[in-house]
């Protein structure tokens, strides 16, 4: 009876078998934490770039966005074991992040969409605090 | 009778002669189609209704248990069947959704000529201003056959205008615009309903919303600006009270400075002397006063910046009088701006 | 196999430990569901008395029971308690929880500490609940819009216990999601595939799939909510600069996807009730399963047809229109199926089926006047009226809580090894059933003529308004009382049963899913042996025994195991 | 407990396994799946939080360009090295675990807890500059420093900008600008009054393309926030939206140090190896998700 549970139920089939769940020996651990921290300094570098020269300014955002995924899915392939778990728990992963994303668009186009329609400048109530910030600290004139 | 049931009650006729069962009174270019559009969903969910109570019925009695009565064989699943009520819904609600959308788009599709009325909502009341600056409060007026869009926004938090004759809707959101527009069709009064929940006074934060004809319309506004005329010159203190709901979002009645200094503040400085942002200084009186609102520039008071509007043209020589009795004897309002016994 | 159709001769779930502390911590999937039953029920409870001030309020217009904020409490503690502490729960944690290791043939859910945990979270939410009534009370409606709810000035005190509660009661519905997908994925017994599950654990999955998903969304907005308040930071608050119309994106990000997570597991249990009591094969099994799927997946997609007014953009409104509307499909799929279940059946008109085509009249309209609200042009003149109100309750109360209380009826052997009357559990039924439609049609009425919700009177109007609004809500109240007396009658009978009930045979309705196959009460362990896996809609096994007082195995048919299969 | 292992008489249960498990094979990997299930709640529940991000940032970039300007990146560039560090010896702590290495697991949880310190204690450092400068989110952004002479941004020659300060600025200005001389100020923008009803009028002079340039150029803004003829309306949502993020994902990171903590106590005590490793796998997991959450914060704070 157990046969066929545990045969459909372990991971990938090049698990060498300490136990359970797949053993990832530590210099892949290593040159991933490298490849990571290689990719820390190449995004503070390409922070410094002047994209705006040339009228790109999202290249920086984009730019570093696509660092950090290329991070984050590092993370998870190898330090998370993804690489070698079931492919539910990937799929699990990703659609989490696919929710956010379709929360992130919709919520974005309507706020941007509407965004005409708010009063500009200082709310009432922000003039009112730095009314009172400035009277109460004398700084003015 | 189902017709009956559907369109007018005849039960409820009496008490309400130009509404139908389903919806109020059609007053605005609108309703017309809304409510078609809303039979039309009505009728589909009859129909639908129906059928599914029907089998379920005939089901549930045909097919009931009886003693060694085995449920027969029949097949578990049929992939055209299944199809068919899947499909046939889908093309139903495509047409529903591109009617609804349609309708709506009219609703959102302001002509350019419309008149323009100001929405102030506030807890718990509407102040509807003129393009003329007349201004009120319990009651909107407007004109049959002039389509009228209101701008609207709220001093707050969220409230919603709602006017069920002209069918249209639409919150009132602090610290941004919108807007909503209607054409109204029939002459008569009309409920307007808050209905964004705002607290306490959320149930009877109402007004009514009157329909005349062009011309009596125009009679009208003529009215509300006149309407101070009618009160007596040694009583224009009050008219006053009702003007100053132009100027409550800078003034306060309590002492506590705003956008602009309180009235309260000006009203204790009566006959004093008050200084000015460029250093000079000038006597509080009805000179004064008269001038900082037809001419806020010119003087500036200490403390503030020159952010005052010129109501010049807005407000009448008997209009600007009662605001400076208004501050002049705010000795007789208290803090909320609320009449004091004796002066009543 | 001898546990399959015989009483139990030993112990069972309820008395093979004693005292309350075996109880409190107890690990036990079936405890569990039990004491979440009871909860849930006592807050129903509340909520239903809090439901009925609000109707006698509204019996005069002029409304002089209570006063203006006191009403607006009463309200937002009736949404409140109705949502986070009773229908959320009901299904999956309650009867869920009971029922669904059973099902699928596990000895208990994954993990039976969490499942414990969820419930004790549960129990602190709802204190926590009760805390913020004695800080100042809760006035916000049950949808805390800002800045009504962060301005200090507006709400009353106890918004922020309220916020920290709903946040509590929603990592107990997180766990209980995740718990639930698990057991499903890793627990399956040889031989339960995925389209041998009974469709109310395809009905439980889809639903965890939503309180996974969206639930952490309401954690993070009522956090927002509760620092905005605390501290008035301003992203939502407009007089610091927020955008209160993003609030409620945040809030019908849950709030939307949770009306599935309250329906679905309704439609789970109405197509074991439809199909047991029709003795008959579900017709269309893939069909319902993966429209249960369908529903939580679309659900996630439609949030914004809550704010079709509240200044959200004319663009957005005609998107999240369109796509409103697919979610009604697999709606109207799961209706069509379960009536073509019963045609040519044998069906049975015991409680539970009663309760079961109570439920596709009242889910029909609810449904069906969704599309009134889903559409553009008519949604502007029936947001925030009468008329959401009685679509809501048609599909919250009428559909979902009536599913609810005929599960329990169905599984009520089961659960407390007694058979409740019969006859008296068709009255009831039937009592809840006029009740039901008697308070709530009316207000559709009510609502396309006009009548704004949240409204603590309604007298300030022109008079043929309040006229016709007195005449309506009249009808409503009465209704209302009716349907009380319903549940009250329901209540009785079942105590009764505890207490003096006939012992229920292991399978009183015919029902092949496992749960059948063990005892009344089962046991501690749920199965002796692990149960063998056959189609669980297949009852020509089976046979009414008269001497058993329930269904056995036919003796001519031979049981998978036997054959080979399995 | 004992008593279910009597009912179902599966004499050669292992010591880990839950009675209602068939093997550790299957329990292992359903605490797996339940890990990740959450891991999905964690994403989401941060997934609020960026989009709150998304939609200020995509409304109004002048916000961030501004407001980053006031974090540290150097702090914000080690903690995340930190992390990654901490994220390592956690992965490692793993695979020593399932390798049977006491002593190396060991190690290296006491490695990752360590990292965590380090990183809560860099995070208490920059919280604390905030709070010193008054750099707050929501209504508190608006008060001065608390202690106006050990800011190192408040320049006590200049005003706050308010309303009115604003204003003389513009009118001096514009006086500057007939005489002939060059305006002080870059180019302010104001406000606009709506031609509705007389709308709140603020300091709006902010031209997003010089802060930018000034940005790019590597140039701080010196002033305080406050003081700033350039700050953006609304310059505080910049403040609230990394103050929420930042004290979320630190929550976390507490959180995370006790987990930590525990998985050392119990490691110490010998209760890990290959055949029982599932706190630490899932522990790890927590951790690394934390670790990736950073890594999204840190550029999209510090960065750009
Ligand atoms: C259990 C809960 C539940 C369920 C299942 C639903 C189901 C649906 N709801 Fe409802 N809804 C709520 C709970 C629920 N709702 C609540 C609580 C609110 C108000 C919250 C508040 O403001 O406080 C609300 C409000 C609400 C609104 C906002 C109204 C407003 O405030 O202006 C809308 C608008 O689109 C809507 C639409 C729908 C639709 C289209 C469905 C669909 O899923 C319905 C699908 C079902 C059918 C269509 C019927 C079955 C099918 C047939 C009989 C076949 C024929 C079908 C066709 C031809 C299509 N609902
Ligand atoms: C599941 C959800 C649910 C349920 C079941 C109900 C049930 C009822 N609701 Fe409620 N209601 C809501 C959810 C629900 N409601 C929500 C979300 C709102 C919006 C709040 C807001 O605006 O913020 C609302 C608002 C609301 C309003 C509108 C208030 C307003 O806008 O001003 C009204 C008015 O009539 C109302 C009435 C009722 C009535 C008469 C019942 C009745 O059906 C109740 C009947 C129940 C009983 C009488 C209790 C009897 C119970 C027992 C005796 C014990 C039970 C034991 C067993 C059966 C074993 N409700
Ligand atoms: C947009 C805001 C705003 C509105 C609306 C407004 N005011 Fe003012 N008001 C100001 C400001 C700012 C000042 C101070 C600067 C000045 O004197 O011009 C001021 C000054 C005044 C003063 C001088 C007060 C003093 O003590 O020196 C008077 C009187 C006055 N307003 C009357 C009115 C009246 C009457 C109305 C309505 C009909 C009104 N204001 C509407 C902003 C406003
Ligand atoms: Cu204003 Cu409700
Ligand atoms: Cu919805």
């Amino acid at each position: 009876m157990n046969n066929d549970r545990s045969k459909t139920s372990s991971p990938e089939s090049h698990d060498d078998h300490h136990g359970v769940g797949h053993v990832v020996p530590i210099r892949y651990l290593v040159l991933n934490g490298i490849a990571l921290l290689i990719l820390t300094v190449i995004t503070v570098a390409a922070a410094q770039i002047d994209f705006t020269q040339w009228d790109i300014y999202e290249l920086n955002v984009i730019g570093a966005i696509a660092i950090a995924t290329v991070k984050a899915v590092l993370v998870c392939l190898f330090f998370m074991h993804l690489f070698w778990d079931r492919r539910f728990n990937s799929f699990v992963l990703v659609s989490s992040i696919a929710f956010v994303g379709l929360f992130m668009a919709l919520a974005m186009l309507d706020t941007s969409e509407y965004a005409d329609d708010k009063i500009r400048g200082d709310s009432e109530n922000i003039q009112r605090l730095l009314e009172e910030a400035r009277s109460a600290s004398g700084s003015a004139e | 009778m189902l017709m009956n049931l559907f369109c007018s009650s005849p039960l409820l006729a009496a008490a309400a002669p130009r509404r139908g069962f389903w919806m109020p009174e059609q007053a605005s270019t609108v309703s017309g189609e809304i409510d078609s559009i809303f039979m039309l969903i009505t009728w589909i969910s009859v129909f639908f209704f129906v059928l599914i109570v029907v089998l379920m019925g005939y089901f549930m009695v045909k097919y009931r248990r009886v003693e060694g009565h085995k449920s027969a064989a029949s097949p578990s699943h049929n992939t055209p069947l299944e199809l068919t009520w899947t499909i046939i819904p889908v093309i139903i609600v495509i047409v529903i959704f591109y009617m609804g959308m349609t309708g709506y788009i009219n609703l959102r599709s302001v002509p350019v000529d419309a008149y323009e009325i100001d929405v102030t909502a506030q807890k718990w009341g509407w102040t509807f201003q003129h393009p003329s600056g007349a201004i009120e409060t319990e009651t909107l007026t407007i004109p049959k056959g002039r389509p009228v869009r209101l701008m609207m926004t709220s001093q707050d938090v969220l409230h919603s205008l709602f006017i069920p004759a002209f069918r249209v809707k639409q919150d009132v959101v602090p610290g941004r615009y919108t807007y909503l527009w209607f054409e109204a069709s029939a002459t008569g009064r009309y409920d307007l309903f808050c209905t964004e929940y705002c607290g306490t006074g959320h149930a009877t934060m109402g007004a009514v919303v009157e329909v005349y004809e062009e011309d009596e319309f125009e009679e009208k506004l003529e009215e509300l600006l006149r309407w101070i005329e009618d009160i007596p010159e040694e009583r224009l203190f009050v008219a006053g009270k009702r003007l100053y709901n132009r100027c409550v979002q800078c003034h306060s009645l309590d002492g506590a400075p705003g956008i602009g200094p309180s009235f309260r503040e000006t009203h204790e400085l009566w006959g004093q002397e008050r200084r000015l942002a460029d250093g000079r200084t000038v006597t509080v009186d009805e000179n004064y006063v008269k001038e900082s609102i037809i001419y806020p520039a010119q003087d500036i008071t200490e403390g503030y910046g020159n952010l005052m509007p010129s109501f010049r043209g807005q407000l009448r020589e008997r209009e600007l009088r009662a605001l400076v009795q208004f501050i002049r004897h705010l000795d007789r309002f208290d803090d909320e701006g609320n009449l004091l016994e004796e002066w009543q | 196999m001898s546990t399959l159709s015989t009483h139990p001769s030993g112990t069972n779930y309820l008395n093979h430990t004693r005292g309350i502390m075996s109880w409190i911590f107890t690990l036990d999937h079936k405890r569990i569901g039990m004491m979440y039953l009871c909860s849930v029920l006592l807050s129903f409870f509340v909520g239903g008395m809090l439901a009925v001030l609000i109707r006698l309020q509204l019996w005069s217009p002029e409304a002089s029971l209570f006063t203006q904020d006191q009403y607006n409490q009463i309200f937002t503690l009736h949404g409140a308690i109705m949502v986070f502490l009773v229908i959320i729960p009901s299904i999956p944690a309650a009867l869920g929880n009971f029922v669904l290791p059973i099902m699928l043939g596990a000895k208990d859910v994954a993990f039976p500490r969490l499942n414990l945990f969820s419930y004790h979270l549960w129990v602190v939410g709802a204190l926590v609940f009760l805390l913020a009534l004695v800080t100042g009370g809760l006035d916000t409606g049950w949808t805390f819009y800002t800045p009504y709810s962060t301005d200090t000035d507006s709400a009353m005190g106890g918004v922020i216990p309220a916020l920290t509660a709903a946040f509590i009661l929603g990592f107990s519905s997180i766990f209980t999601g995740m718990n639930f997908i698990v057991t499903i994925h890793r627990l399956r017994p040889p031989g339960m595939t995925w389209f041998r599950m009974p469709l109310f654990l395809w009905a439980i999955y889809a639903t965890a799939i939503i309180q996974v998903l969206a639930t952490p969304v309401l954690g993070i907005t009522l956090m927002l909510l509760a620092v905005e308040r605390a501290f008035g930071i301003g992203i939502f608050d407009p007089s610091l600069g927020g955008d209160p119309v993003l609030y409620q994106h945040f809030f019908w990000f849950y709030s939307h996807p949770a009306v599935y997570i309250m329906i679905l597991p309704a439609m789970g249990i109405i197509s074991e009730l439809i199909s047991i009591h029709s003795h008959k094969h579900i017709f269309g099994y893939k069909f319902i399963a993966f429209s249960s799927i369908a529903i939580a997946i679309f659900g996630f997609l439609v949030w914004g047809h809550h704010m079709f007014t509240s200044g959200q953009s004319s663009l957005m409104n005609v998107i999240f229109s369109f796509i409103t509307f697919s979610v009604s499909i697999p709606s109207a799929i799961k209706v069509f199926n379960w009536l073509a279940t019963m045609y040519k059946g044998s069906i049975s008109l015991n409680t539970p089926m009663l309760y079961a085509l109570s439920f596709i009249f009242i889910f029909s309209i609810g449904g069906l006047t969704g599309l009134h609200l889903g559409t553009l042009a008519t949604d502007i003149h029936l947001h925030d009226t009468y008329f959401v109100v009685a679509h809501f309750h048609y599909v919250m109360m009428g559909s979902a809580l009536l599913a609810m209380i005929g599960g329990m009826h169905h599984w009520w052997p089961k659960m407390t090894g007694k058979m409740y009357s019969e006859f008296w559990g068709r009255i009831g039924c039937g009592l809840v059933f006029l009740g039901f439609n008697l308070t709530f049609f009316p207000q559709f009425m009510l609502g396309s003529q006009g009548m704004p919700r949240r409204y603590a009177q309604y007298d300030d109007y022109l008079p043929e308004t309040v006229q016709l609004f007195e005449f309506y809500h009249q009808l409503s109240t009465i209704g209302s009382l009716v349907m009380a007396a319903g549940f009250f009658l329901t209540a009785g009978y079942l105590l009764h049963s505890i207490f003096f009930g006939v012992r229920a045979p292991a399978n009183p309705w015919g029902g092949r899913s496992l749960e059948w196959q063990c005892a009344s009460p089962p046991p501690h362990d749920n199965f002796a042996e692990t149960p063998t896996v056959g189609d669980c809609y297949d009852f020509s096994v089976l046979e009414w025994d008269e001497k058993e007082q329930g269904y056995t195995w036919r003796e001519d048919v031979p049981r998978p195991g036997e054959e080979g299969t399995g | 407990m004992s008593h279910s292992h009597e009912q179902h008489g599966h004499g050669d249960h292992p010591e880990h396994l839950g009675h209602h498990w068939d093997n550790l094979q299957q329990q292992f990997e359903a605490g797996k799946l339940g890990m990740w299930l959450f891991l999905a709640t964690e994403v989401l529940l941060f997934g609020g939080l960026f989009v709150a991000y998304a939609v200020w940032r995509g409304n109004n970039p002048e916000l961030y360009a501004y407001g980053s300007e006031y974090l540290d990146v150097t702090m914000g560039a080690v903690n995340t090295v930190i992390l990654i560090l901490s994220s390592l010896t956690m992965a490692m702590a793993v695979t020593y675990a399932q390798l049977n290495r006491q002593k190396a697991l060991l190690v290296c949880l006491i490695l990752t807890f360590l990292g965590a310190c380090g990183f809560m204690l860099i995070k208490f450092f920059e919280y604390s500059d905030k709070i010193q400068e008054g750099i707050l989110p929501g209504a508190a952004f608006y008060d001065p420093p608390p202690n106006l002479e050990a800011s190192n941004y408040w320049n006590p020659d200049l005003p706050i900008i308010d309303r009115h300060t604003l204003l003389a600025l513009r009118i001096e200005a514009a006086e500057r600008e007939r005489e002939g001389r060059p305006a002080q100020i870059d180019r302010p923008r104001f406000g606009e009054v709506s031609s509705v009803a007389p709308a709140a009028v603020g300091p709006a002079g902010f031209d997003p393309d010089a802060v930018r340039a000034r940005h790019v150029r590597g140039e701080k803004s010196k002033v305080h926030p406050l003081q700033d003829p350039n700050r953006p309306v609304n310059a505080h949502m910049f403040f609230n939206i990394y103050f929420m993020m930042t004290g979320l994902h630190g929550i976390h990171v507490l959180v995370g140090m006790i987990v930590i903590g525990w998985l050392i106590y119990r490691a110490a005590l010998g209760h890990f190896g290959s055949d029982y490793f599932t706190p630490v796998d899932l522990g790890g997991l927590y951790w690394h998700i934390v670790d990736l959450i950073w890594i999204f914060l840190f550029p999209l704070f510090y960065l750009i």
